[in-house]
């Protein structure tokens, strides 16, 4: 085995590709966490998303109406978990989980109605490679960066944008603060409830749109457990990336690359039985999360329920 | 006469069964410093809260400069202009005193650090109060985040200032500085309100002082109306018990010896630094301190939550540095921890399950637990440290402050009879308990000491430790700075002391 | 009465896959030979005994169980109803069946083999990929007989080959399929089901042409530039035969479904003429058991 | 408190669960009218097929087995304080151990097989929760994702042994060989086809209800898991209690597996858990964290699943349908618990 193996551009285009769900599913999840919100549903979310996504445009044959569809089911999920999570003061965790369930759930009875029983399963058009003018056919960086689909461009630009909220606007400032000290925030007139309820809702459109991305970049359809465990990564980039857009996307490459990687190494070591071998991303997962506890902080107030007339 | 500036009538505010408000009124005049006093629990946190939007009143009627007005959220006490400095005060610890300042009233939506920056400076300037402003504000001294209160008050505008305990956490050099800044605030044209228990900064300081109890104004009246004895009598009803008489100790050995003791928190940051302290049987020593000197680090240490880095830990003459919480336990140490809720108390477990915690290896040495032993210790603690409770069966997060602080001593001193304890930390135990409470309390320690026990009290009331205390001890930067023996004590030069100052 | 036969299937009938043409076969059945018949979808092995004993109770006389993966259940439950007449599926003749129930075996791998030998014949690039999903010892056996074809047709050319662990996974498919697309394979014989859609993603990014095969149903219309050949699986008939000598009386037996005994193939296209001709030759003569294949089943040999 | 009062908060328990339990039903009916069925005639086939015949009956028996003891480990989890969402993983270990230890005892005098194995399913479990415990008890990592993370592992690893190893090559699946017969469960009913796990299930209801409310060991972990710090200065060794109550957890899930193989499957067999772990979680919130109140909340979810099975077939309702009415259930209780709780 060689190093080039581990160094092939093709690797690396493909770590990018795939990275697009993690990254905007984390930079999702980051906003909701930075608000103090925690959402252990996402996986439910990504899946409802990708369900949401292929049966609006296989029904009206749009992609941006799927895509819309796909944030527009992140909202409602957010929204909802934000409900009772804020208004009625639930246990997050519970509350969260009880949505994965229900999400998974809804995907495919969704799918069912939406689709009926046919013989062969529909399929819609992916989004193809999006050569970017000038640098898109530079050796190497061109064919890793700027020859992707519209959707590698467009988690980029959401990394930047959620970046720039959360450290650069007064609206960033007041959703951190809510997540820090909610009693702080509230008692500058900071309306916590709606900041948290909203953030939700931003975020949850992201992770709605990773879900998207599965079917418009990937498979052209929807299967069953289409996410594959990539909600649950999405929340372990969270910590890894300190609670960063940025951090997250570099964690959501790591691991993409992992994933990739793994393809490859199967091709060439054939002692190694494949199921050793699928296990590698999960299994680098976790190592990665102990690492990436050490010194890591979440937001003071994060999972925890405002209540103001609540004894501190 | 011109109205008030803020009236509040009739303010009624229950909390499930606890009458907080029970038809409070409260007039405040422009341009006046109105002293709010009253025993634990008399309302007044809860009456400032319904006026900063924070609690919204089940009843009653407020104005400001006449006019009725209704204030449903904090928002909306802000557009007003009244602004809360609380208690515990409620600061972003990981954003920066400037961050603090301007949260919620940025002016933009894009932030503009610099010309923010230079708002809050000039107002700095104009009200004479100053603050890194780029510092974290966990990173600052108390006196100093206290401050970034005040600020980010004025900052929004603040007419109405409220602040509910200013002077606690500060060293008398410090209150001394707050109060000179509130005349300069007044004479800005802001309107304080200012809560204390303290009556001589009451009397020092304010225009017009209002006493409450159980919920309702007893009395508003001029400065000059006011003295001491009638205060009290007004705030309690009658006049107070005289203290305890503690007896003149004679030490036995030592139970508790630290010599040049290290603490190094998770930020590795040395919280307790060359700590040193000697306490003996019969003894109650105090320590006092500025919060955040390290008092944290010192009852952890003795209680076993945490372990020296460095240094000579001794229990009853045995090293016990390698130590954890249930060996302590063993050899007679007894905790009473600073925060209640967050260290004494299982919320959703009994009370029943509450009072054997920490006992409970004592009581069922073997497998079992048994569910009746501790409902009848149970029973027999809410009678003798007449806990008020439902019973044995009641979730302890369900009782009142002052109750779950008897509630913990009669965990301590229960406990202390039958295992002959050797020795109790007790931190601030009587923050927040009223005065009947804090007699109980008081009462116990110097009985404990009567009966040979040792006491540490870590205190941040300096009042108790006069009061209690046989030495005191000050805590400054992680170190015992000074120590004075009983007919050493002097309020000022322990509070040099407090500040880094040692004395000569 | 008619004797009343019902199958039990592990995924939905409208997979255009192997519960597809499991749910094909038993419309056979009804049509050709009047039984009457019920089905049962997406039946999780934890729920297929307690399905069965509720078409027992109704009175159905012939269960069917569409897949290895009920073996046990089968083995409990024909002693308890001797009087029913189970059919189950398996990779080959499976020992010491109870005395009512028929067995049909499955050799897939013949049939990779003429794939095989496609690949070796189609590809340009002299690399062949296969991608398959779980390491089923039937894939396995396909994928021995992959090699065996390509090693025997075209010696130069490799074969690169994934398990993915998951039949039914689009994106670990496609990722799989990029990683052989990138590595220079142009022919990729898939062994997945739901997992196909993500390889053909895969291809149809890919910048060179790459060629597909597929199994159980013709899936060319999904990409017609891309597929060649399928080797469709019709199970209609062992189905159908089966049902005949229940119906004669024998109620016990093994059928074997192979090339020519269920198992077509669809006229390769998007290759060359003489190619398409060459692989139906080797087809006929598999058929007629003429070219020598191994089953492999525990483990890979790979030659050249 | 007076006994009116004391029967009003009673109620104010139950009717939650009423309406719950009535959305539950008339959401299903919504379901199955808009696939195109008859909800009523559908409705009775529910029942008949969960609870109101023999076979449905056996069955329902046999699913509420596994529920029971995973919502039984979730809810040894969630007293200490920590969310075991491995379940489904630990199960999967524990039917591997058990199996592994069917496979390799055939030497073993007969009687001893069938506990050996048992604990072997226990043991795999416990080895499965204790990385999470080791990770939270030491490094403070949440065991959430850790958990979530070794499911897949776990996945692999059954795939690996039932296509490796252990494969039984005839049935051509990812299945192993079975197991002998002295290492399977005896039938409790043998016409229904209920085997004797759902005792061991009740047992363990009842032991983990001792373990919690009974011992010492229980206590603390209570107290580790109401308030951590306060149970640390009162003596109890919470990171301790808290990594074993992970282990304990994966070991009663483990015991689950164990079943599965030894009561139903006879071997190791990829998708022996058709998501349990996630119905435990429910089941586990659902009975209030309290293992006695488990029994019937699982019992009634098993039928739930059972009887839904039965209208995919009557009215083509997808499987995934029991997910989407369960979380609706649960939801509904949590609001209703919220509204309670009144304004922020
Ligand atoms: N958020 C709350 N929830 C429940 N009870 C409360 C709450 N806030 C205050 N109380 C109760 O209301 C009563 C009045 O409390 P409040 O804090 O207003 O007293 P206080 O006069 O400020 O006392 P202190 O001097 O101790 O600060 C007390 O019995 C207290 O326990
Ligand atoms: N079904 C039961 N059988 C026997 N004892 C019970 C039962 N239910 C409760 N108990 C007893 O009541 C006590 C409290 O149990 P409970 O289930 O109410 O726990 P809890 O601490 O109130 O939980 P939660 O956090 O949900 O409030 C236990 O000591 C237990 O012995
Ligand atoms: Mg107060
Ligand atoms: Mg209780």
């Amino acid at each position: 085995m060689s190093w080039e193996l581990f160094l092939d551009p093709s690797l690396f285009r493909l770590a990018v590709a795939m990275s697009v769900p993690l990254v905007l599913a984390s930079a999702g999840e980051i906003l909701m966490e930075r608000s103090g919100l925690l959402n252990v549903a996402i996986e439910g979310m990504v899946t409802l998303g990708a369900a949401a996504a292929f049966l609006a445009s296989f029904a009206a044959g749009s992609t941006g109406l799927g895509l819309l569809a796909a944030a527009l089911s992140g909202v409602v999920v957010a929204v909802v978990f934000a409900h009772y999570a804020v208004a009625w003061r639930q246990e997050q965790v519970t509350v969260g989980l009880t949505l994965y369930v229900l999400c998974l759930g809804l995907s495919s009875l969704l799918y069912r109605v939406v689709v009926g029983v046919r013989l062969t399963p529909p399929r819609v058009e992916t989004l193809q490679p999006l050569l970017l003018p000038g640098v898109g056919r530079l050796p190497l960086v061109g064919e890793v960066l700027f020859s992707q689909h519209a959707l590698v461009y467009l988690s980029a630009a959401v990394v930047a944008g959620v970046h720039l909220v959360l450290f650069r606007t007064s609206l960033g400032l007041r959703l951190r603060a809510a997540g820090e000290n909610p009693v702080a925030a509230d008692t500058v007139g900071v309306d916590v409830f709606r900041l948290r309820k909203a953030a939700a809702a931003a975020g949850g459109a992201l992770v709605g749109l990773a879900g998207a991305s599965l079917p418009f970049t990937l498979t052209g359809t929807f299967t069953e457990g289409i996410a594959g465990g990539r909600g649950w990564i999405a929340l372990m980039l969270v910590i890894f990336g300190r609670w960063t857009p940025a951090g997250a996307a570099a964690g959501a490459l790591l691991f993409a690359y992992v994933e990739a990687l793994q393809f490859k190494l199967a091709m060439v070591s054939r002692a190694v039985p494949p199921q050793f071998l699928q296990m590698l991303p999960y299994a680098f997962a976790v190592a990665v999360l102990v690492r990436a506890y050490r010194g890591a902080r979440a937001p003071e107030a994060l999972g925890k329920p405002y209540h103001r007339e609540a004894r501190a | 006469m011109s109205p008030p500036l803020v009236r509040l009538r009739g303010v009624y505010k229950r909390f499930g069964p606890v009458v907080a408000l029970d038809g409070a009124d409260f007039e405040l005049a422009a341009g006046e410093i109105h002293g709010l006093l009253g025993e634990n629990g008399a309302g007044k946190t809860t009456l400032m809260n319904v006026l900063a939007g924070l609690y919204r009143a089940d009843a009653g009627d407020l104005e400001v400069l006449g006019r009725p007005v209704s204030i449903r959220e904090p928002r909306d006490a802000v557009q007003l202009g009244v602004g809360m400095v609380h208690q515990h005060f409620e600061l972003v610890g990981h954003f920066t005193a400037l961050e603090n300042v301007i949260l919620g009233r940025e002016g933009s939506a894009w932030l503009r650090p610099d010309r923010l920056r230079r708002e809050v400076e000039a107002l700095m300037e104009r009200v004479g109060l100053a603050v890194p402003l780029d510092r974290r504000v966990r990173d600052l001294p108390v006196g100093v985040q206290q401050k970034v209160e005040i600020l980010k008050a004025l900052y929004r505008g603040a007419r109405v200032l409220i602040l509910d305990e200013p002077t606690t956490l500060l060293t008398p050099q410090e209150v001394d500085a707050l109060l000179a800044s509130l005349r300069t605030l007044v004479e800005a044209g802001v309107s304080v309100v200012f809560i204390t228990h303290k009556l001589h900064e009451v009397l020092r300081s304010c225009d017009r002082v209002t006493v409450m109890r159980r919920g309702r104004r007893v009395v508003t009246v001029d400065r000059r109306e006011a003295d001491p004895v009638r205060l009290v009598e007004w705030m309690v009803g009658t006049a107070p018990p005289p203290p305890p008489a503690r007896e003149a100790t004679r030490p036995g050995s030592p139970v508790l010896e630290l010599e040049a003791v290290r603490v190094v928190d998770e930020r590795g940051v040395a919280v307790l630094d060359g700590c040193s302290l000697v306490v003996r049987e019969g003894e109650l020593v105090g320590v006092a301190g500025v919060s955040g000197n390290g008092q944290q680090a010192l009852a952890a240490v003795v209680a076993g939550t945490a372990r020296p880095a460095a240094g000579v830990l001794r229990i009853r003459g045995r090293p016990a540095e390698r130590h954890g919480v249930l060996d302590r336990m063993r050899a007679g140490v007894l905790t009473i921890p600073e925060d209640r809720l967050r260290d004494g108390i299982l919320p959703r477990m009994s009370v029943a399950e509450n009072v054997v915690l920490g006992r409970h290896r004592l009581y069922f040495p073997g497998v079992r637990y048994d569910p009746e032993t501790s409902r009848r210790l149970a029973r027999h603690a809410i009678e003798e440290f007449r806990i008020v409770c439902p019973g044995p069966d009641a979730a302890a997060g369900q009782l009142s402050g002052g109750n779950l602080q008897r509630l913990i001593a009669a965990r301590v001193f229960d406990a202390a009879r039958e295992r002959e304890a050797r020795l109790l930390v007790a931190h601030n135990p009587t923050r927040g308990l009223d005065v009947p409470s804090t007699e109980f309390l008081h009462a116990r320690l110097v009985e404990f000491c009567a009966k040979g026990g040792a006491v540490l009290l870590i205190s941040e009331d300096l009042d108790e430790l006069l009061k209690l205390a046989d030495r005191i001890g000050v805590l400054y930067r992680g170190r015992v700075v000074a120590e004075f023996a009983r007919e050493q004590f002097d309020r000022y030069a322990i509070g040099r002391a407090m500040t880094g100052g040692v004395p000569a | 009465a008619r004797p009343r036969m019902a199958m039990i299937l592990p995924g939905v009938i409208q997979d255009a896959d192997f519960n597809a043409v499991g749910y094909q076969a038993l419309k056979e059945v009804q049509s050709t030979t009047g039984v009457q018949t019920a089905h049962s979808e997406q039946v999780a092995v934890a729920d297929a005994e307690r399905v069965a004993r509720e078409y027992l109770g109704a009175g159905y006389s012939i269960v069917a169980f569409h897949g290895g993966q009920y073996l046990t259940i089968v083995q409990k439950l024909a002693p308890l109803f001797p009087d029913a007449t189970f059919i189950m599926e398996s990779a080959g003749q499976i020992p010491n069946l109870p005395a009512n129930v028929w067995n049909i075996g499955r050799k897939f791998y013949e049939g990779f083999y003429v794939l095989g030998v496609l690949g070796a014949l189609g590809t340009r690039s002299n690399k062949v990929g296969y991608i398959a999903g779980i390491r089923l010892p039937d894939f396995v056996a396909s994928l021995n007989a992959v090699f065996q074809a390509v090693g025997k047709y075209n010696p130069r050319a490799e074969v690169l080959y994934t398990f993915v662990g998951d039949q039914n996974d689009p994106v670990k498919a496609r990722q799989a399929a990029e990683s052989q697309i990138a590595a220079g394979v142009d022919f990729i014989v898939i062994s997945v089901n739901l997992g196909t859609v993500g390889v053909i993603e895969a291809a149809r990014a890919a910048r060179r042409p790459v060629l597909l095969t597929t199994f159980y149903t013709d899936k060319s219309s999904y990409a017609p530039q891309h597929f060649t050949t399928s080797l469709v699986s019709n199970f209609g008939k062992p189905y159908v035969e089966v049902v005949r000598q229940i119906l004669a009386g024998r109620r016990s037996g093994y059928y074997e479904m192979r090339p020519g005994a269920g198992f077509g193939l669809t006229p390769p296209r998007n290759v060359p003429p003489e190619v398409s001709r060459r692989v139906q030759e080797v087809w006929r003569a598999v058929v007629l058991r003429q070219e020598r294949i191994e089953e492999v089943t525990d483990r890979i040999v790979e030659r050249r | 408190m007076t006994t009116e009062a004391a029967a009003r908060g009673r109620w104010q328990v139950v009717w939650p669960y009423a309406g719950a339990l009535a959305i539950a039903l008339v959401l299903l009916a919504a379901l199955v009218a808009m696939l195109g069925g008859d909800a009523s005639q559908a409705l009775a086939g529910l029942v008949r097929a969960s609870l109101g015949s023999g076979a449905g009956l056996g069955q329902t028996l046999n699913k509420t087995t596994p529920l029971l003891l995973g919502s039984l480990a979730v809810i040894l989890g969630l007293r200490g304080g920590v969310f075991n969402i491995g379940v489904d993983g630990q199960i999967y270990a524990g039917a591997v151990a058990a199996t592994g230890a069917a496979f390799l005892l055939w030497t073993a005098p007969k009687a001893a097989v069938l506990p050996v194995v048992l604990l072997a399913g226990l043991a795999g479990g416990a080895v499965w929760g204790s990385l999470p415990g080791v990770l939270r008890a030491r490094l403070g990592v949440s065991e959430i994702f850790v958990t979530v993370m070794l499911n897949f592992v776990a996945v692999f690893l059954v795939e690996y042994l039932s296509t490796g190893p252990w494969n039984d090559p005839t049935a051509g699946e990812a299945i192993t060989r079975a197991i002998p017969p002295e290492a399977t469960l005896p039938y409790l009913w043998p016409r229904a086809g209920a085997h004797a796990g759902i005792l061991l299930a009740l047992a363990a209801a009842v032991g983990v209800w001792w373990l919690l409310f009974r011992t010492v060991f229980g206590y603390e972990l209570r107290a580790a898991g109401d308030n951590p710090s306060a149970a640390l200065l009162g003596g109890v060794p919470v990171r301790r209690a808290v990594g074993v109550a992970l282990v304990a957890s994966g070991g009663l899930a483990g015991l689950a597996g164990a079943v599965e193989v030894s009561g139903f499957h006879y071997r190791l067999i990829l998708g022996l858990s058709p998501g349990y772990g996630m119905m435990a979680i429910l089941i586990a919130v659902l009975s209030r964290r309290h293992p006695v109140l488990a029994v019937p909340a699982a019992m009634g979810f098993a039928a739930l699943l059972v009887g839904t099975d039965s209208l995919q077939r009557s009215v083509g309702l997808p499987s995934s349908a029991v997910f989407v009415v369960q979380a609706v259930v649960l939801l509904v209780l949590l609001a209703a618990e919220g509204v309670r709780r009144g304004a922020p």
